[in-house]
């Protein structure tokens, strides 16, 4: 602990939208009491730190550091790996950070894929010269780098040894107050904290325990879009036809979305025991799917089956929304490309 | 295209109909390729759509899940659950970059070893063509050594840190 | 995730020889040196015979001495003798489910000449079970009480000779019967083959025996709609449909029959070939001995006019009004003896039946012979009076034949030789031709019964049939049939005029055994046969504990055969009933409640309803009684809550990087040639983790 | 519907009642044929007895054609009325698609004019398969003007459209019944007609002269024997055989038969209401006019009739099975 005795917090974002810090300015006026408790050590966010001061910082000097965002670029693995060093208990913070969340999509197709949309086949993009970001660039007054963009995005453990994991996406502000609360137990009153590798402010049952909608028992014969039908009040959504990921979805965020008519996206990731959020939703999914029965012609039987899973136009997009980079496979083939 | 290049199959069979036509072909002394390795499952319903892409990840060339026809399934209709996770899953699998002819879902009674035999000559015969997948080396460019989560991950990292810092 | 076994695992590996049957193709003993430098590998052995006793004490020794907890055998299938070594593993005090069988020689050994090959997959396939007994479980088999009643299904000769065996055994059979008498194909034949006993003089009396016995429940005209539960405790609903008889009232006398004004074609009993009334018995000496009436054909019924049966019924037992009837009781096992269909000889459209007057079936002709048939035992043609000068007999209809069915009937050569003998008997002066592919008779006096017919004089013409016509070529053929065959002994094509063809039609499964066995839950072939445990050794139990077979529902075959099998069900049953209970394998999946959430997924994909869901908890919970392990709930659970002993996630996932020990990591095994231009594409990137 | 048409050979010469009644026919049904330009010989038996490979890439030449035709929305079918084209069409593409080395040789063959051929591409029809199975009996019987009634007409299929049955055609092979069907349809009284699938004798006119003879006796033969007005046909072979070899075969074995041969495209003709000339009825060498002649306005009264019960003390008769889907009448 520092000169006045506070524990230091750091929160940095590396490929993330902003949402978690947001998420954390969110749980109101314990704001304050978290200015009491802590002294903030890096917050780009909400104040001014620059890199260099971590540099300077003795190893193991931030007591506790909220990573959110996923490894995107060289750039946010070398500050992954600087606050690593710097920070006795180092959280993933957010579901970017935990599992990939929507940045780790791009793994789905190539870098060079992604950068073409990005800067030349927009509609909205104006580059004639077709220009790409260069990682070094020559300019009258020396080299220009900017950092590397990587073939692959990754989740913060996948580069570094991460203590703690806060899903969601956000983060419940519910949730990221009652981990703070046991983090500050144990820094000041030396509480025990949970074994390294937990994960923490979120549920071991499925998102559907906490969803007050009606479940009955599942035969789907086709899913809609969500724009495709307005659903019934008070029943499943699964079973009307709308994938909803909330069984296969650690529960914690008190399934908000489920609640308006919005099956559950998965963001608090995959339960104890999964491995693979994914590949169990689907398994699931499809194995409600009420088409073809034994007794079928083979050719009819696997018509009938293609046509009620060509409803779900997007399976991987669908049930690997937030957690591609802790997938099983983590990305898809592409063994055209460099492997950066 | 690959020279002796030899493709690894995971097999997954039900313990009633295809595992037994396994055990038929062998006894019936027929050949085939030795390229798949079975895995016993008491029905393809079992198969988890997680095992296949860990087998894939763990650096199959591909993956066969033999059932019992459909309507003859011994547990009446697991096989059906299986038939629908595969069509949902061969759609997945192709926006994952892998190839229809490395994940298969084929119908072996327990009568029909020659049937099964024959079904895996042909998806070896495919996936030679087809060339390796090694999705650890090939697709993550791992070194290989471990290859189990991420642990391994890390600890390929870690000692590189200094040279970053 | 890192699959780790929780404590520490002292496995033990032994590799069979097997003789040569692995020896020959694996090098087993690099297998077990390779395998003892594993993790968690604490003995590593190959052996000659790991089945024989010695090498089974090998195994026991080991456990004792070298405190072993896990068993890896790599020899042959688990089928044949996983129990076994889970046997010895139990003499030693270890948990047999501590134990896994490698499957190195009907999987590879036997699949293969590629000695390295062969010697690389039986290293991953050990490697595979190596890792997976690594995270087994002490299990301990699931004790099921066996009720004593039995169902038996079809009154056929299987099935009365099932249930007779069973009643006097003591134990109580309850005989389910669709139609309206017991009696099956047996009660329609004339003579039986070899021996030419009446057919209907040795059924008649078993069926009297079954219609009196008072251990068994006769069901007729009755068919099964429900079963529920498992071994043991099977609960079955039938449906007795209505006779619109009232069977307390009716003294089976018959004048409701001789007084019904209309007659239809009886298709069923008399094959097409005779007529009955619309109330009726099948045959007169029917079991039980109450008639039906045919309420499609009813005048009463379709115009709501005549009740000439009510009226001369003596005993006011005719009952317009009468409902089906649904019955439900509990029984311990079942039996299926289904029987057969005929093969129905319309499709094959050459032979011309349906179309030419005096082409006949099989089993009209039985009828034609029969004494209580249509024509009273008279062989004639169509027309009821001309009794034909030349008959021919056409083998393997429907059988032995890509186009419909591949199989041998197995009975057709031994009846046709039979029609060849009678009609010998009844027309001596007619001549008899039989067109055959093989003659097929293995059985106890059936080559003899050849020979005899041989010298009888019958015509035997070796060759397929291609076609039965009435297009005459020469003046000789004027009026005939023709009958056009290639004699295969004499190479020529040869056209047999004659006045009436028998086509000898194959027996194919129940046009409805596919939905029967789904009702049964159990397995049928592609032919529609019920599929047996084992075809050699175990012919009468299925796959599904509980439930056997016997009879034609089996497959093709003759009566004592039939016999046979009914009896070896009823001694199988009686077994069980005896021991009164049995241990089920303890394969069965598992909700962890504390974990459910409640989504209902799995509510509906189990074949057996044995997951039940608790409203009040807003849980689902598995019953494992009812649950026989498929495992397809707890690949479904998309929460992973559901996990099935013995093929759990953990242990299927150490068996995949167990059986792919050589392509995950590198150095190890060999390595994939790839072409150049791939290579270099791929190997100069710099790998994910260089800064 | 609108179809590929490959006449061959034949019906631009001596089957050409076949060709223009099948045309009248079609556009009465709403079929529309667009004939695959450029096709060549079908190779007919002689090509594939001397050089097989020769015979397929002549054929192949055809699907090739056939396949560029792109017909909007109906696939690439092609229809032969020629049973002989229809088997070597079919025979080709099934043997291509079976042999990917026959495949490459046949292609190799059609690269030399700029062609190429994909097994499966195109289907292959015989002009009854597609009346009877597109088009169905319904919509033929809508069209009938003048039923045929009281014209005793024996159907006779001949080897090669049914057997071997690459098509998989709706239909038992060895003993068709969608002619049948079609011809009750038309009012017409079906024999039926034994010899239906027999030989007609095919080319053995020009080798073994007393061979073919022969078999072409047994055919009319049959059919006088069942009292048949006319014998119909689907396929040029067929019907040049046993009507330009009649007056041989009546010489040859002292008889006396006077049976026309006329294509089933002529009779659908006819009872749509065309005119004879329409439907190139005069063509042939039997006069089909003295049968044609026997039809009648209204159906004969003993039709209902004739199924009456069996004599007394006579055997029940086993009822029929329904092959074709379309069969029932």
């Amino acid at each position: 602990m520092s000169v006045n005795g506070k524990p230091k917090l750091a929160m940095y974002w590396a490929a993330a939208c902003g949402g978690c810090e947001i998420s954390v300015l969110n749980i109101g006026e314990h704001i304050l009491t978290v200015d009491e408790v802590f002294d903030l050590a890096f917050f780009p966010c909400i104040a001014d730190f620059k890199t260099v001061d971590v540099r300077g910082y003795p190893d193991g000097y931030i007591d506790v550091c909220l990573f959110n965002g996923a490894i995107r670029n060289s750039e946010n693995e070398e500050m992954a790996r600087l606050l690593r060093k710097k920070s006795k208990i180092l959280v993933a913070y957010g579901s970017c950070a935990y599992e990939g969340c929507i940045p780790a999509l791009a793994n789905l197709t190539s870098k060079e894929a992604t950068l073409e949309t990005v800067f030349l086949n927009n509609p909205t993009i104006d580059n004639p010269d077709r220009v790409l970001p260069q990682p070094a660039y020559s300019v009258p007054e020396g080299e220009l780098e900017i950092p590397e963009f990587y073939h692959t995005v990754k989740a913060l453990d996948q580069v570094v040894d991460v203590d703690y994991y806060i899903p969601g996406c956000p983060p419940e502000p519910h949730q990221v107050w009652a981990v703070l609360q046991v983090v500050v137990a144990a820094l000041l009153d030396g509480a025990p904290l949970p074994p390294k590798g937990s994960i923490v402010g979120a549920g071991d049952v499925a998102v559907c325990e906490e969803c007050p909608l009606e479940k009955r028992e599942k035969t789907i014969t086709r899913f809609y879009r969500p724009y495709e039908i307005t659903p019934q009040p008070g029943l499943c959504l699964l079973e009307q036809g709308l994938v909803c990921l909330g069984p296969a979805t650690r529960s914690g965020c008190g399934a908000l979305c489920p609640q308006v008519g919005m099956g559950c996206r998965g963001c608090y990731g995959p339960l104890p025991g999964v491995e693979d959020q994914g590949a169990k939703m689907l398994s699931a999914i499809a194995s409600v799917i009420d088409a073809g029965e034994a007794g079928m012609e083979e050719a009819e039987l696997d018509r009938v089956i293609e046509e009620a899973v060509a409803t779900i136009p997007d399976p991987a997009g669908t049930f690997y929304r937030f957690s591609m980079a802790h997938s099983i496979l983590r990305r898809a083939n592409d063994s055209q490309s460099d492997k950066v | 295209m690959t020279e002796s290049f030899e493709p690894v199959i995971v097999g997954f069979l039900c313990n009633w109909c295809s595992y037994r036509a396994a055990d038929l072909a062998g006894t019936a002394r027929i050949h085939y390729a030795p390229n798949m390795r079975p895995i016993r499952v008491m029905c393809s319903g079992r198969v988890d759509p997680q095992f296949v892409l860990k087998a894939l990840r763990e650096g199959a060339d591909g993956v066969m899940i033999a059932g019992c026809h459909p309507g003859e399934c011994h547990y009446v209709n697991g096989n059906i659950k299986t038939l629908r996770r595969y069509h949902l899953l061969k759609r997945m699998l192709k926006q994952l970059g892998v190839e229809e002819e490395r994940v298969q879902l084929v119908w072996a009674s327990a009568s029909e070893g020659k049937q099964l035999a024959e079904a895996v000559d042909r998806m070896t015969e495919q996936l030679r063509a087809l060339g390796p997948l090694r999705w650890p080396e090939r697709v993550l460019g791992e070194d290989g050594r471990g290859a189990n989560g991420h642990e391994a991950f890390v600890s390929a990292i870690e000692p590189r840190e200094e040279v970053a810092a | 995730m890192n699959h780790k076994p929780m404590e520490e695992a002292r496995i033990g590996v032994y590799v069979c020889h097997c003789g040569t049957n692995i020896a020959k193709t694996v090098d087993v003993a690099e297998v077990a040196r390779w395998v003892g430098e594993q993790e968690n590998v604490v003995v590593a052995r190959d052996y000659k015979f790991m089945c024989s006793s010695l090498g089974q004490d090998l195994i026991e020794s080991d456990i004792k001495e070298r405190g072993l907890t896990r068993i890896v055998v790599a020899a042959c299938s688990p089928h044949m003798h996983e129990k076994t070594f889970r046997g010895a593993c139990q003499r030693a005090g270890l948990n047999p489910y501590m134990f896994e069988m490698a499957n190195i020689r009907e999987h590879d050994s036997w699949a293969t000449d590629d000695r390295a090959a062969a010697t690389q997959k039986a290293k991953a396939l050990v490697e595979g079970a190596v890792r997976r007994v690594a995270h087994h479980t002490p299990l301990e088999p699931l004790p099921v009480e066996i009720n004593p009643n039995t169902l038996v299904v079809g009154g056929g000769i299987a099935g009365i000779t099932t249930a007779l065996e069973l009643a006097n055994a003591g134990y109580h059979v309850y005989l389910v019967e669709r139609e309206p008498s017991i009696g099956g194909h047996m009660a329609q034949l004339d003579k039986t083959f070899p021996t030419l006993d009446c057919s209907a003089c040795i059924l008649t009396p078993k069926m009297v025996e079954v219609g009196q016995h008072p251990n068994i429940t006769l069901l007729s005209y009755s068919e099964v709609e429900k079963v529920e539960g498992y071994i043991g405790n099977f609960t079955i609903t039938v449906r007795k449909k209505a006779r619109y008889i009232n069977e307390e009232l009716c003294t089976g006398c018959g004048i409701c029959e001789e007084k019904c004004p209309k007659r239809v074609v009886d298709h069923v009993f008399e094959a097409g070939l005779g007529y009955r009334k619309v109330v009726y018995r099948p045959f007169p000496q029917a079991v039980p001995k109450y008639p039906v009436i045919d309420r499609e054909n009813c005048t009463y019924f379709l115009r709501g006019k005549c009740r000439a049966c009510q009226i001369f019924c003596p005993t006011k037992a005719i009952d317009f009004e009468q409902e089906d009837e649904i019955i439900t009781f509990q029984v311990g096992n079942i039996v299926l003896a289904t029987g057969y269909d005929l093969f129905d000889a319309r499709r094959i459209p050459q032979y011309g039946y349906g179309r030419l007057a005096n082409v006949f079936t099989s089993m009209e002709f039985e009828r034609m012979v029969n004494a209580a048939g249509p024509t009273g035992g008279k062989i004639v043609l169509r027309d009821g009076v001309t009794e034909p000068k030349s008959v021919a007999i056409i083998h393997c209809v429907g059988s032995r034949d890509k186009n419909y069915h591949e199989y041998c009937s197995k009975v057709c050569c031994m009846y046709s030789l039979k029609f060849a003998h009678l009609v010998h008997e009844r027309l001596p002066d007619a001549e008899v031709y039989n067109f055959y592919i093989d003659i097929r008779a293995p059985g106890k006096g059936y080559e003899e019964f050849y020979h005899r017919l041989l010298h009888e004089g019958t015509h035997f013409i070796r060759g397929r049939v291609a076609e039965v016509t009435d297009a005459a070529r020469q003046p000789g053929e004027e009026g005939k049939l023709i009958v056009q065959v290639e004699d295969t002994l004499i190479g020529k094509q040869r056209r047999i005029p004659v006045d009436m063809v028998i086509l000898s039609a194959g027996l194919e499964a129940r046009h409805d055994s596919r939905e029967v066995s789904q009702l049964f839950k159990m397995g049928c072939d592609f032919d529609g046969f019920f599929v047996e445990r084992h075809p050699k050794l175990d012919p009468v139990a299925t796959m599904t504990e509980g439930i056997f077979i016997a009879g034609c529902a089996q497959g093709p075959k003759d009566i004592p055969d039939t016999v046979a099998q009914g009896a070896a069900a009823a001694a199988r049953v009686a077994g069980l009933i005896h021991l009164g209970t049995v241990m089920m394998e303890p394969v069965r999946a598992y909700i962890h409640e504390e974990l459910c959430s409640g989504c209902r997924i799995c509510n509906t994909l189990c074949p057996y309803n044995a997951i039940v869901f608790h409203e009040d908890r807003q849980v689902s919970e598995v019953i494992t009684a009812l649950c026989q392990g498929c495992g397809t709930c707890v690949a479904a659970c998309p929460s992973g809550v559901i996990s099935g002993a013995h093929f759990t996630n953990e242990q299927i996932m150490s068996q995949i990087e167990g059986v792919l020990w050589d392509v995950r990591r590198n150095g190890n095994g060999k390595q994939p040639t790839v072409n150049i231009q791939q290579s270099t594409a791929n190997v100069q990137q710099p790998t994910v983790n260089e800064p | 519907m609108k179809y590929g048409y490959y006449p061959g050979c034949s019906l631009e010469k001596n089957a050409r009642a076949y060709h223009e009644s099948a045309l009248v026919v079609a556009k009465r049904l709403g079929i529309e044929f667009e004939e695959t330009p450029d096709w060549n010989c079908c190779g007919a038996t002689e090509y594939f007895a001397i050089n097989a490979l020769a015979g397929y890439a002549l054929v192949g030449r055809n699907l090739a054609l056939a396949a560029r035709q792109k017909l909007n929305g109906q696939g690439n079918q092609l229809v032969a009325p020629c049973s002989a084209c229809f088997l070597n069409l079919s025979k080709t593409d099934h043997y291509m698609a079976e042999s990917p080395e026959l495949a490459e040789k046949v292609n190799s063959a059609l690269a030399a004019g700029g062609l190429s051929y994909e097994p499966g591409s195109v289907r292959v029809r015989h002009l009854l398969d597609v009346i009877v199975d597109d088009i169905g009996y319904m919509t033929v019987a809508e069209q009938v003007r003048k039923p045929l009634y009281g014209l005793r007409v024996a159907p006779y299929y001949g080897c090669l459209v049914v057997r071997p049955d690459y098509q998989h055609i709706h239909d038992e092979p060895e003993y068709p019944l969608c002619m049948d069907g079609l011809l009750k349809v038309l009012g017409a009284e079906v024999v039926d007609y034994p010899v239906k699938t027999h030989c007609c004798g095919g080319h053995m006119t020009q080798i073994s002269e007393e061979t073919a003879l022969e078999m072409i006796r047994r055919l009319l033969k049959s059919a006088a024997d069942y009292r048949a007005d006319v014998i119909v046909t689907l396929c040029p072979m067929c019907q040049l055989n046993l009507d330009a070899y009649q007056e041989q075969v009546n010489k040859h074995f002292g008889a006396d038969y006077h049976i026309p041969v006329l294509y089933f495209t002529q009779l659908m003709g006819l009872a749509f209401g065309a005119s004879p000339k329409e439907v190139g009825i005069g063509k042939e060498f039997v006069d089909a006019r003295p049968a044609l002649a026997k039809i009648q306005e209204e159906p004969p009264q003993n039709a209902k009739q004739k199924r009456s019960r069996p004599p007394k003390g006579a055997l029940p008769m086993p009822s029929m099975l329904s092959h074709h889907k379309g069969g029932g009448q």
